[in-house]
């Protein structure tokens, strides 16, 4: 095969002694594509220059032609760059297939199903920024109650997502969607301290919707407080729940609040994925994300989530730097 | 100082128009022989995008400065499909880049900038600055 | 210090032209390495050794001169080859440190104490073939019992580490270690099967020592069957327990056998990791492990654990191709 | 035929010397000038790795033959610390390895065949070949 190479080679340099021409230097490119594929390293395409060159400039300089194995001898490093770079190549692509494959199995292991509930229009939205998401939301409902679980775990990737996985087995062994949200916080607050290392925190918000009273509870560890909209008043107000980060100590005292619901009023919860979103220009601010929620508040509440996950993708230039979950509550 | 001057892409002579141009002015900007064959491979790379995945479009060579700084600018637009999916396309080792350092993300790094702007359905725009140092 | 590179480039290539000498082209090479470290590109070398051999050889043939224009153009996508090899060395050094973060969570999630037991010497275990552990094994106790967990995932690396998880929790969900073996893996077994996916299955084996009757009630689910070894008779028999994998349908019957230990009687409970290993002559028989085994049977069983993953290791020629998972109870 | 010669690894001007002995014996095989350089690379990093990691050590070259297969085979052989964890001086990109496709990956994607044998406290053999096609 460089043998072949050679006498290709050959042709193309020897048109571009005569002419240089541009198309000349075309092919020498176009050319230099096939080599790289054919896995021809640095230094042979130097031999191949060498070689060539003696036999269309015969006269050539001994000089000249002993430069040239200088020139390989340079060369040898950088052609064991390139097959160690093939070698990482090969390794990545594994990895990445190993991810994927841990992405769906996460996926299975954390789905949800958004409950239908007479009176309550529902929306969720969780979009991890890497393959796997740090990020969980998960529902628990009877005929007249809704829970919602929303955690977010320091930290991105594989360590998180392991993290979240406790989460869900907490949240399994509650006895239903009536439990309290403090005792909800306070179950999922003592497997998360006992199972965690001292650094890894999450943050957690627990609300429980109740149809008969249009009622929504709540108690929040560390968490992104929620935005609840009044229809009414046209104005959005931060529902503010003081709790501590879980995984710090056992015992810790939640505080429980509720709020009730009226017609076209909704309740936004999420992860700081959604409230840290950032343009060039700096933070996007919350009122810039109630604007958005705002225009669409007549919309279906998964319409809603979907679109100001998308809203808030364009104005970050589509560079999204954390987890994002968005779940909307809207009493119709 | 503002020059400008372009090639439309609709045959494969046509890169190499594109290539030529780019390189004559490249050496009027003063760019030396290795950052001549850098931008003339990253015009190449773009035309030849257009020639395979658009059919047709243009590359527009302008020699722009800033405050004491030259460069040369190349505008690769066309009006093909567009590209659905950037992240992928900007990815190293994509499959349809072509294989080692090619494709799109050989342009970003033979380049001082890059900007790419596409519209599923519209067409594409790549913008490239390479500064002379 | 392109400049400063030529200066030493051409003084190495104006000595190499005069005398062809070894050491030159040896300073050539260490050249090379700086060249590299310092980023710059193979075009650049062509262009530097160009510039310098104009410089040395002040006749030289115009085309000679020209050929180097055509072989820098060549080298530009070597050139990028480097430059992308240098991005992803960069992005493997992250995936590295995320892989060893999410190793460190997963200790800490799946940490379990070997008990400390009258009459009983427990020895453990478990290496990963990766960073993360696709094998797990969790032991309960109270005063006169102990329960050991030992599973399989099918698969390794991350997607299995998530699913390792379910088991911790649902052995958590437990109420003690008095538990009977079918009751556990039939517990365990609902959790799997409502949230893997079909494609996922997971092997395990559930022993139950009572110290104060020595006997060991064990069930398994399509797990490695363990060796009994009784030291009166000199001979190791396999513990047969059927049942099927967990994950597959909800409701298992699994079986549940018993056996007493006297004096000197071990338990070996392992993962496939342990008996599928392989030399370069093919797999080691299950008969070379008895005998690896027998050979420490008068050590403490938590060296017996570590000699025989040692020995295994070396036979092996240290190359482990599953996660591996040991362990003994010996009665005292 | 068994032709074997050997250079004691003591100054970095051994290196050389075991250099152009690789060389010698590499040309005298019939290798081609890159592979020649190759051979010699390979030496040099063996050799530097005595110097640097083992104090001092030898470096023997064979030409061997397999049925009609000619080749040449590089021993490195030191009294050193060993090494303590083989699997991590084989891996790309390790950062003792000084580098880009440095090392002993290096030596090995050089060469055909390599095989290293170390013991801890003992010191370090280790065998390369490369066969003439
Ligand atoms: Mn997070
Ligand atoms: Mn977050
Ligand atoms: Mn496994
Ligand atoms: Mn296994």
């Amino acid at each position: 095969m460089p043998q072949e190479f050679k006498r290709q080679y050959k042709e193309i340099l020897e048109q571009y002694t005569l002419r240089q021409t541009e198309h000349n230097l075309y092919e020498g490119q176009n050319f230099s594509k096939q080599l790289i594929q054919k896995n021809i390293s640095p230094e042979e395409v130097i031999s191949i220059h060498k070689a060539s060159l003696e036999e269309i400039i015969p006269d050539l300089p001994e000089d000249v032609s002993h430069s040239f194995d200088l020139l390989i001898e340079v060369m040898i490093r950088y052609g064991l760059a390139l097959k160690e770079h093939q070698t990482l190549i090969k390794k990545q692509e594994n990895i990445k297939m190993e991810m994927e494959l841990a992405a769906n199995v996460q996926q299975t292991l954390l789905k949800t199903k958004v409950p239908e509930m007479s009176g309550l229009d529902i929306g969720m939205i969780s979009v991890p920024v890497k393959e796997m998401n740090g990020d969980y939301a998960h529902f628990l409902s009877d005929e007249t109650s809704v829970g919602i679980a929303v955690a977010d775990v320091i930290g991105k990737g594989i360590p998180a997502a392991l993290c979240m996985s406790m989460i869900k087995y907490g949240m399994d062994s509650l006895s239903g969607a009536k439990t309290d949200p403090i005792i909800v916080l306070d179950v999922v607050n003592r497997i998360v301290e006992k199972s965690v290392s001292d650094s890894m925190f999450i943050s957690m918000f627990y609300g429980r919707y109740e149809t008969t009273e249009s009622m929504f509870t709540y108690a929040s560890a560390g968490h992104e407080p929620p935005l609840f909209y009044s229809a009414k008043n046209n104005e959005f107000t931060e529902l503010q729940a003081k709790g501590l980060l879980l995984g710090v100590i056992p015992n810790v005292k939640y505080e429980q609040h509720s709020i009730v619901l009226e017609k076209g009023d909704f309740i936004v919860i999420m992860t700081d994925g959604v409230t840290e979103c950032r343009s060039k220009e700096g933070f996007i601010e919350q009122k810039k994300v109630m604007e958005i929620i705002e225009s669409v508040k007549e919309e279906s509440a998964q319409s809603m989530v979907e679109y100001v996950f998308h809203k808030l993708e364009e104005l970050q230039d589509f560079e999204q730097r954390d987890d994002f979950t968005l779940v909307i509550f809207k009493k119709m | 100082m503002n020059l400008r001057s372009s090639v439309d892409i609709i045959t494969e002579w046509d890169i190499v128009a594109a290539r030529q141009l780019g390189r004559n002015e490249a050496k009027e900007v003063g760019f030396g022989t290795v950052d001549q064959a850098r931008i003339t491979t990253a015009i190449s790379e773009l035309a030849r995008n257009i020639y395979l995945y658009a059919g047709k479009g243009n590359i527009e060579i302008k020699q722009i400065a800033e405050g004491n700084l030259k460069g040369l600018l190349v505008i690769a637009s066309d009006k093909g499909p567009g590209i659905p999916d950037v992240r992928k396309v900007m990815e190293d080792g994509y499959t349809t880049s072509g294989g080692l350092g090619a494709g799109l993300p050989g342009v970003k790094r033979l380049m001082d900038e890059f900007k790419i702007d596409t519209v599923v359905g519209e067409g594409t725009t790549i913008s490239a600055t390479k500064w002379l140092r």
